[in-house]
């Protein structure tokens, strides 16, 4: 497998295309934003942390390369039901993953990621919605955004 | 049509490798270009016999050495048409020779109130040392705009003139933006400025390698640019400027080489170029620097400029109907440096760049140090293929074929 | 005794030419020293293969260059054993290192009535950057004598902890003087300066390539080289910082590569070593820098020193009993750097080093950018014999029986 | 002849060592001194302006290399009896041969000095006194200092 097919498998080219949880979740009260000036890539990451202490709701906005529509994709679907610890866990594996180049036999999507390590100028680009999405946890409440069908 | 310099080729030894296992196809030009044997050649026979410290040396080598070093600066002043080799400070590069401009000239002569006149499509080398300095003097800095929605008009010269108020003590502009591929009329942006009594800066960065420049018929007051995107070793640029004016300028690093007499209390300074010029300088890049612009003059500057509008309308051409691919900077038919600037829609410029090079094709992607720019063009970033002598049509095949492919391979 | 390093002349070609038909005899290694086959090799294989601009570059060849140059940071920071790659800024050498600071850090931390301390032993180079930053700040300049009538003991210690008051916000010293060869306790100044919280700013430009360096053991805050004084090429050199002062820093030079982002109005900064280095920074000569470090620790860095001061030793008892013959600087038996500046009374230093040079033998003469130092030693000039790893003891007995041929010529 | 031996031509080496016109002749009524820095050259020359308008006397101090020492000493020799454009144009022949390399048949001293040519870095030494006299020239009469001998 070339370094170009590595860096492109086809999970990240199908969530670069097809992202999931593109868009703001109605429920979302926490948000941040997140940019990379060296290549213009930028990211908003909303989402809702339910009673629970897991996040309940998470989607995302922005513009940027393959490698961070992907991964900010691959982000929302990952984090959905976790708590912040678990998250910081998950960025954690990934972050292995982007320094090693190795793919871990027993991970799941993240594990796409290993190509990146062969371009250590796209690292950010796969980290970036990861980072966005830890700093929108830090963020205090906000309420909900009210909008038409949440009224009562 | 345009000369053919494909005999060239064989001069420069890196575009003789593949990448990927494809020829390498470099049209990276506008950020560095390759080096002609005979720049190699003169940085090795300067380190393998005559290099030694320049100035005040006695002995054999010392004086060759200085010699050498000097002839480069006669060489540069020469290239350039300038009246005096005392006219030319050797720098690190354009950036460096802007922030010597803009340190030392606009702490000794910018007032607050004043204005410092620059363009929206400057390179951040251009512009940044700018802010800095009229921020600290207390002065404004204010941009000539670019006209039409993708730049496609250049600088806008209606607003020109009433920008150019008294108050505009000096006036930088970039002779070629390495982001749109505009050529600005330098000679009419200097006796504009002129007229309101303002300084013109000129960063040559993109031109100096491209087309044949002449500092006097220009017009400028200074002149700025980089060695390695000429055919010269990095490390090593010019600054021009008019004898009157470096004369008077106080030297903004100082140290040895600068200084006529020195007391543990003050210092007083030797006249231009030394003045402006402390410490041991780049001396060998300077030697191969110098034969870069022997290599250039050989083949004839007024032919490389026309051989690279010929592949920037051949690029524009062979762009213009890829699906979703949209062109910066000026239309069709209008003067185009070499370089063309453009946008897909389904990939970004950064998988861009990372497909081409698949393909042994070297590209920029990103804001190329212009983010106000991209900013008002409303583009997070663009790809660019920028070119030189060595380049051919071929090479705008092979860019337009791999373009194509692109398009499928992130928009399918 | 010392090391041998004779075979390794086999390893620098520019050693091996005749200078008025005779072989020549290198000694002005202070001023710059010769390079080595694998440090020329290093600028060539640059420009062959991996020639490209460095940074946000992502095909083939950028990020090749971008990766060479990187190890070149790292490998200085290894060098040098400093923390943190990030805490090394390339420069185009000590002056520029010098400037940088004295021109930043001063700008944003010296107040009126603070103390900037140096010593009376100071290039030029690490003077007059002072000079201009203490005048601008409205701060004082003061200087840590020498003791001795001809400087043979070194800084006048006492004087120092006198001298180094509470007001003192930063010391800059040599670490060995480039005219006296005077090895100065760095690590002990460093304690003492950070006893009173001055900052540190060491000049090892006589140093970097003839002593085993370790900032951390030293204990400094700023130290600055050049490469060219090292058998690296000329154009490149080191500005060491601790990387808190160095993420704290303003930049000085702006313009591409150090800036986050950037709108028409104003700039927000990298953190180093980015935010230092504006511009496109001097690749290949980076790259060559490498090898030159990778060499010297391949020959061994204390054998080196050793290799040093023992040709010092030899060339001080060497010339001891030319009559008419005074040696400036460390008595014999004190330690002494590979340098050996001295004045005969029949001969100016110019006519010595000229004649000495029909002999092949390259000296150098002068005030050697220490004007304030020479006046106190009530010189006008010395010449000066300075040694580096590929010298022997055979040239400096050509260098004595040298100096009693022009002690007769002139005296006779 | 070798470079070396055509810079330290015998004229040079016998003024250098035996300099003619050292010190303050006791009737100068001008002064200037100029150095040069680079090397620690200096040169203070001393003259008298008589009435014709012609040197009367000349004398110079300060210390050198060998080519600025016995460049003093030529000029002085040559200087007397000179007026202020005689001297200057004398200057102009030597800036010649320093210039050109070359040494005129027709010519004195001065073409001792057609070696210094192949050494940029000493062309200095060799016209600094020149600049010094001239200078001195340049200057308001002053009283002659009044020594010993001198009182009546
Ligand atoms: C002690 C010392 N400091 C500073 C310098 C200046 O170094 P550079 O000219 O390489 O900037 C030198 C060399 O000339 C030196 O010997
Ligand atoms: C228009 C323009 N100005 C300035 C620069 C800065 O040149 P350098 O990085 O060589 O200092 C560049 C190149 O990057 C440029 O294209």
């Amino acid at each position: 497998m070339s370094d170009f097919d590595d860096l492109y498998r086809d999970v990240i080219l199908d969530h670069a295309k097809r992202p999931r949880n593109r868009g703001r979740p109605p429920t979302a009260n926490r948000a941040a934003t997140g940019d990379n000036p060296t290549c213009g890539d930028n990211c908003t990451v909303h989402l809702r942390l339910g009673d629970d202490g897991r996040v309940a709701a998470i989607g995302f906005e922005g513009s940027g390369c393959a490698i961070s529509q992907a991964s900010a994709s691959i982000m929302t679907t990952q984090a959905k039901g976790k708590s912040p610890a678990e998250l910081e866990a998950a960025f954690g594996h990934l972050k292995d993953i982007l320094a090693s180049g190795k793919t871990p036999a027993d991970f799941d999507e993240l594990s796409a990621f290993a190509g990146v390590h062969a371009f250590p100028a796209r690292v950010k680009c796969a980290t970036l919605p990861w980072h966005t999405a830890l700093e929108a946890l830090k963020q205090p409440d906000q309420p909900a955004q009210m909008v038409e069908g949440q009224k009562s | 049509m345009s000369a053919d310099f494909s005999a060239a080729r064989a001069d420069f030894p890196a575009l003789h490798q593949t990448v990927h296992r494809k020829p390498l196809i470099y049209l990276d030009n506008a950020a560095t270009t390759h080096k002609p044997r005979v720049v190699i050649d003169a940085l090795t026979r300067f380190y393998e016999r005559d290099n030694s410290n320049v100035h005040r040396g006695l002995h054999a080598l010392s004086m060759r050495a200085t010699d050498s070093y000097e002839a480069a600066r006669a060489r540069a002043a020469a290239f350039l048409n300038a009246a005096d080799p005392a006219e030319i400070i050797f720098t690190r590069g354009t950036t460096e020779s802007v922030n010597l401009v803009a340190q030392s000239w606009c702490a000794q002569n910018l007032r607050p109130g004043d204005v410092v006149l620059a363009t929206e499509m400057e390179h951040h080398s251009n512009l940044v040392p700018w802010q800095v300095a009229a921020r600290r003097a207390g002065a404004r800095l204010r941009f000539v705009p670019i006209a039409g929605d993708d730049a496609e008009h250049g600088l806008d010269l209606d607003a020109l003139d009433r920008l150019l108020t008294p108050q505009v003590k000096l006036f930088a502009f970039t002779h070629i933006s390495n982001t749109l591929g505009t050529i600005n009329p330098a000679a009419e942006l200097c006796a504009r400025a002129r007229k309101v009594g303002a300084l013109t800066v000129v960063d040559a960065a993109q031109s100096a390698g491209h087309e044949p420049l002449d500092v006097r018929a220009m017009g400028c007051d200074f002149l700025a640019f980089s060695g390695h995107k000429m055919a010269g070793p990095t490390g090593i640029g010019v600054l021009y400027g008019r004898r009157a004016l470096l004369d008077a300028l106080d030297p903004w690093q100082t140290g040895g080489g600068i200084v006529a007499n020195v007391t543990y209390e003050g210092a007083t300074w030797k006249p231009s170029p030394e003045r402006h010029e402390a410490g041991t300088p780049n001396i060998a890049d300077a030697v191969a620097l110098h034969a870069a612009m022997d290599y250039l003059d050989a083949l004839g500057r007024p032919a490389l400029a026309a051989h690279d509008h010929a592949l920037a309308a051949q690029a524009t051409a062979a762009l213009a109907d890829i699906p979703g691919l949209r062109i910066i900077g000026p239309r069709p038919g209008s003067p185009r440096a070499g370089l063309v600037s453009f946008a897909l829609t389904d990939a970004h410029a950064h998988d861009v760049v990372t497909f081409a090079d698949q393909d042994g094709i070297a590209l920029r992607g990103g804001h190329h140090c212009n983010q106000p720019l991209m900013r008002k063009l409303g583009l997070p970033s663009t790809v660019r293929a920028s070119f030189y002598l060595y380049n051919t049509e071929a090479d705008i095949t092979a860019l337009a074929t791999s373009l194509r492919r692109i398009q499928k391979f992130f928009g399918g």
